[in-house]
């Protein structure tokens, strides 16, 4: 399988989705002239042009509403907020338009709109811009989310996400722009929404991780059974709405053990969501309390040697593991 | 392009078809929202009512001067809108109703009407709200290369909100089909034009993004017909949005719990002393264009046209329970994972799930039941409270209600 | 004790504030003239002038960072946003502004605001009008947050909140602003913040309920106790940020089962937080899952009958309690 | 007042020692701006840094038009607005090393300056999220019977921002003593003027508000101070708030990973033709004002004086681990419940009891210590880059950089 850059494969996303669909454009803040803050819509102007690549004035929430509009005449937006901090001033038109639309009219409109944005903590951008919301947009009944944390997840989530019919929103991840991985060839490479996968399997303990932290699982993994001889499965959810919450009361059921690592806030974040859900259906499963791994509760300092420890790293993710065998 | 689109819009009032059809939805709009109002004093009609008594013209003048392929999309006070694009008023009433026949399925109520056939595209809670929609929907016209026009409706006090700068100056950048109506009736609830806005000509605030204005007479469907019919046309032809500003006002409160201490009696009683309706049939009986009597005939017409829609939706039924989690998601793979989450009570399970578990499972549903008998216990066609109860409707007024006094 | 009403215990929460600090004052839509749209402010215009009780134009986002603004120098705002649904368009201002700034000026500037704001459905205003955001605002370090339930909470938490340094993110409910309840009389009736309130004792399961469910899990332990012979220890934590775990913690000890009942969403809802912190913190004592009973997971239908069954009402709190019993 | 008001702010720049002020100021910034530049090449910087090197006469003529007592409030181009209030560079170049030290205590960075001693109220990570902010602060001025102005600072690009709308007309209606300073510099990112906004005359964008505006070369400290110094009048004497436009542009890149594509190397000389500083020297000089030479000798003092800064920054101790949740809340009473929970690992605890827990238990402290190794291998005062590498600095180009490309 070809290699690439989780970047490029959502650019190779966006062009293959272009070509196969004239409905499908591209809407956002640098996208085009700049070729995106992050580089993923890079060449994308050139190859479709100004018709189909739209570059736009700094107004959130006009062009997630815009989104929304013409989604609802039959086109198929993606459009890009340049990071998800500045998708605060578009949550109303997110929350009660983009979700509600299609409910609220009792199913005569559709919105087919993806919204995509990149997250995440680690260079130092500080307290307004190393924010991880996925909590946030999950809680909201209407929207699909998927956070991945692959090179190939991230192209065929977002090709899933672009013939959906559902508004998605797509958080992607700026630590993992420049990772690589392997991506299946062809212009045909869907993950369906609502499939978690396994990336490591193992009976002791079950390690669910969100977005990037789902490779920070996979290092702990390794970790623990090198170090410590525990071998964890390790599940990334790939999409929180929909839930694959049975593969996950399927690994839990075997291990007895869980923790889930994520990068936002505790209070009711996806950890404290998967935690309820898991004690709810799994509870004489349960060898220990479902454990969390999260950011620090707090906003994002900008120092270095602060923000390397408000965020979680793998040492984190072994103790935490660890600590669900100590009071047996 | 020019000459088509004049034909398609250029309407003749010396025809009396024409001018009937006017008066007629004007009329439609009015005694919708009376009986309307009377249904809210009933408690047949939930939440926020907001009437567009007083304002018949702007909406009539507006759709008139539309295209069938145009589209619309107004606000949270919108029944008018509906039924002057051609809305069944039996589904509208329907709606209000929370019935399964109204226009959105019962799951929108009086804010949040629909109607795609007739390309009105919904009423809208959030003031401001829908500025961003229509440009969307203008552009998607201009990208699939159609000569179709979005005409956006919103009130005074919605040109405060961030969505209006950031929406005209983007219908300008990119030539947008759009045409922005302000329906300025001088007040946001209980808040004065001139204790909201620094600069009351709404029309001028359009100049600084490129958006021209222009403020047309929003009691006179000819004036309003007039000026959204260019404003359409430069939207249409000339890729130019205009800002259109329709003076008018509402005869009623901001909704249906409304004391109204902000504004006085006296000016209340000198606007409806340019009731729109009435001075459009007293001009059509003055030019000969509609004889004496008539207008008195079809208003007879029209009450019984909505006696019958107020019976059509007091015999609809409500959405059956087993339909709650309908719509929610576009559901069309076999995905078997979790869209929602049903917690309501004891014995979760995937909402998307519930039409297919027994009754039991679902959870009790006595408040459905009980909520359908109080709903029944009235008949809605039986005679009508009087014009003052519903000035004050005694479910928002005089009981202990929750949310008494609840405006928004 | 006086008994009044919800609405007016707020109301001479304010009176009394601003008589008592010269530098609070009010913000908002339609707050002076029209009286407040649930009348919370009303007379205050009158008794105050127009210098201390704004009305402002229909421009969320703005006045929210307003009140941050003049916070910064001294002043005391309290906005109103007329109701929750609304706050979606504040939320930049709130999150980036309100609850970052403190941190990230390293403690130089601080904002003492507070955000007054009714949510809650109910009253058939459908899909846009009829949100619980308590969870959106809790996930949020920075931002105190208080859920009052009672007359006596809504003035005493009100004026603490007024008095406190930090930004407060006030919640009302709209069916609550005409129940009555008693109110300690006088001018110093404060409620502290982190302080939950044990609204009934009992050994034999705990319930814990949220803004306006507090008084449904009230009525739920009534029937509990008088049909099914089982003492529920009804606790409302009154604010959830802070969060007074100590005391549903030392209840959940004692009675090794709990229910938590919420109005909002169930996904990332603060029934899924209590949930994850509860069997994190007391696993050992936790004889059943802890189970929750939450809003529907959708937009909030217009319709009487189905907005009935899509929020929780008392039967479905006892079956909740009573599931918890089933499978010893 | 008036002619009180007028002597506070009306420099005579025939005086030298004026002059020499405005000058200093400008250079000061200006070697800032490129030694922080530098720093970000060797990685003592980290985040996003934006210069705002070309741009120096906007805010040197803004500060200088203002009192003491008045307000500055601007973005996370912002360096220089910190030191032309009158912040010390030490204590500036900490923030952007992240130390203790730093104006906002390392915890904003770059983007998020703070001096209240010199009433710099802060540079804002979300464009067009300080004028509410600013409008506020004007409020608070007005409520407490103050003659201060407040001062909002913000780019072309902000002026598309649902802020920029509702503020003005805040604004204008409470007639608050406020100046709003568009600093255009022709591009919001890589976005040129033309391709954001309707209307490129962004001072008319006011007039739609009540706020009228006026425009000002930018580049031209003089003409910049007597624009601003006219509005911050007017806003203080007459409570009439005003939209003053300074042309300008950025010598550099947005950030420092900007390769630059929207514009040509042709557009970019010919403004530095136009460079402020140099401008203004020549001028000084020309009228008799500074003999010749002696903005040289300037120039060398604050070379050092940046020098300075640099080695004071690079001395200061980075924030200890145990402060992380310092200052997240104003915590005053004794409340024992938890304000936040951390579940950073194994071990959760309450944030704010961190500072009185052992080290062992608040978790590893790996990553704070490998991250100051890293920070104190280099020495920061060691020989510079050259000019080319800053344009493209190493950490976001040329390595395998996770935000390899990223702006914002
Ligand atoms: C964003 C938002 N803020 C506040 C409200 C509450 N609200 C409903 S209607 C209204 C007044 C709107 O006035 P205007 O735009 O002039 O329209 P009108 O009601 O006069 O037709 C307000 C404040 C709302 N629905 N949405
Ligand atoms: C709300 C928001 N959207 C997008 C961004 C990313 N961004 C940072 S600076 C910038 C350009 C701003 O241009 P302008 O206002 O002209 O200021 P300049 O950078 O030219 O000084 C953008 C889009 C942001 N920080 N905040
Ligand atoms: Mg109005
Ligand atoms: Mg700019």
């Amino acid at each position: 399988m070809p290699v690439m850059r989780y970047r490029d494969a959502l650019n190779e996303a966006l062009r293959e989705e272009m070509e196969r669909d004239e409905r499908v454009y591209l809407m956002g803040e640098d996208i085009g002239v700049f070729n995106g803050a992050f580089k993923v819509t890079s060449g994308l102007l050139k190859d479709f042009g100004d018709k189909r690549v739209r570059d736009t004035p700094i107004s959130e929430n006009t062009i997630v509403g815009m989104g929304v509009g013409s989604a609802m005449l039959g086109l198929r937006p993606v459009v890009e907020i340049m990071t998800i901090n500045f998708a605060l001033l578009a949550l109303d038109q997110v929350i009660n338009h983009a979700a509600t639309i299609h409910y609220m009219f009792g199913g005569q409109a559709r919105v087919p709109l993806v919204i995509r944005m990149p997250q995440g903590a680690g260079h130092q951008l500080g307290p307004t811009h190393s924010h991880c919301f996925e909590a946030m947009f999950m809680h909201v009944p209407g929207l699909l989310v998927a956070v991945p944390s692959t090179a190939a997840d991230a192209k065929g989530l977002l090709k899933a996400a672009i013939r959906d019919d559902n508004p998605v929103i797509f958080i992607e991840h700026e630590y993992l722009y420049g990772q690589r991985g392997e991506v299946p060839e062809g212009d045909d490479h869907l993950v369906e929404f609502g499939k978690a996968a396994i990336r490591r399997e193992g009976a002791d303990v079950t390690i669910v991780g969100i977005s990037r932290m789902a490779s920070t699982a996979e290092k702990a993994a390794k970790t623990l059974s090198q170090k410590h001889d525990i071998e964890a499965e390790v599940i990334d959810p790939r999409t929180l709405r929909p839930l694959d919450l049975d593969t996950i009361l399927e690994s839990v059921r075997k291990t007895n053990r869980v923790v889930v690592v994520e990068e936002g806030w505790p209070h009711g974040g996806v950890g404290a969501n998967i935690a309820a859900l898991i004690q709810e259906q799994a509870f004489d499963y349960l060898d220990a309390p479902v454990a969390r791994v999260t950011g620090a509760d707090l906003p994002m300092p900008y120092s270095k040697p602060l923000e390397q420890i408000a965020y979680p790293h793998e040492p984190q993710v072994v103790e935490a593991v660890l600590s669900t065998f100590r009071d047996l | 392009m020019g000459t088509e689109a004049q034909e398609m819009t250029n309407q003749d009032l010396s025809d009396p078809d024409v001018a009937r059809a006017w008066l007629r939805s004007m009329i439609l709009i009015r005694r919708f929202e009376e009986r309307a109002g009377e249904m809210y004093a009933k408690a047949k009609v939930g939440g926020f009512l907001h009437l567009a008594i007083g304002e018949e013209a702007t909406i009539v003048g507006a759709v008139q001067a539309m295209r069938d392929e145009d589209y619309l999309i107004s606000t949270y006070r919108s029944h008018g809108h509906a039924l002057a694009r051609g809305a069944n008023p039996d589904n509208v009433m329907a709606e209000l109703f929370g019935r399964e026949t109204g226009v959105s399925k019962g799951r929108g109520g009086s804010m949040h009407m629909f109607d795609f056939k007739n390309r009105f595209m919904g009423g809208y809670g959030i003031v401001g709200g829908n500025l961003p929609l229509a440009a969307g929907m203008a552009f998607a016209s201009d990208y699939k290369g159609l000569d179709e026009v979005t005409v956006c409706v919103f009130g005074d006090g919605a040109s405060n909100q961030g969505t209006f700068g950031e929406t005209l100056n983007l219908a300008a950048l990119w030539n947008l089909p759009i045409v922005f109506m302000v329906t300025n009736n001088q007040f946001g609830m209980g808040t004065a034009l001139a204790r909201h806005s620094a600069v009351t000509e709404l029309h001028k605030r359009g100049d600084g993004f490129g958006v021209p204005g222009v403020r047309c007479d929003g009691m006179d469907v000819v004036d309003t017909y007039t000026t959204m019919r260019e404003a359409i046309r430069r939207a249409r032809e000339e890729r130019q949005p205009v800002l259109v500003e329709a003076m008018t006002y509402r005869f009623r409160g901001h909704s249906m719990a409304d004391p109204e201490e902000y504004r006085t009696k006296e000016q209340v009683a000198e606007w409806r002393e340019r009731d729109p309706i009435v001075s459009f049939g007293r001009a059509l009986v003055e030019q000969g264009t509609l004889p004496d009597g008539e207008q008195d005939q079809m208003d007879q017409e029209i009450i019984k046209r909505i006696d019958d829609a107020v019976a059509f939706a007091d015999r609809s039924a409500f959405p059956p329970p087993e339909s709650l989690y309908d719509h929610v998601y576009v559901l069309e793979g076999d995905s078997d994972s979790w869209y929602s989450v049903d917690e309501r009570s004891a014995g979760v399970h995937r909402g998307e799930e519930e039409r297919n578990l027994p009754a039991s499972a679902r959870g009790p549903e006595d408040a459905y039941r009980d909520a359908v008998t109080v709903a029944e216990r009235e008949d809605a066609t039986a005679p009508k409270p009087t014009e003052e109860a519903q000035g004050a409707p005694s479910t928002a007024e005089s009981t202990e209600q929750p949310a008494q006094g609840g405006n928004g």
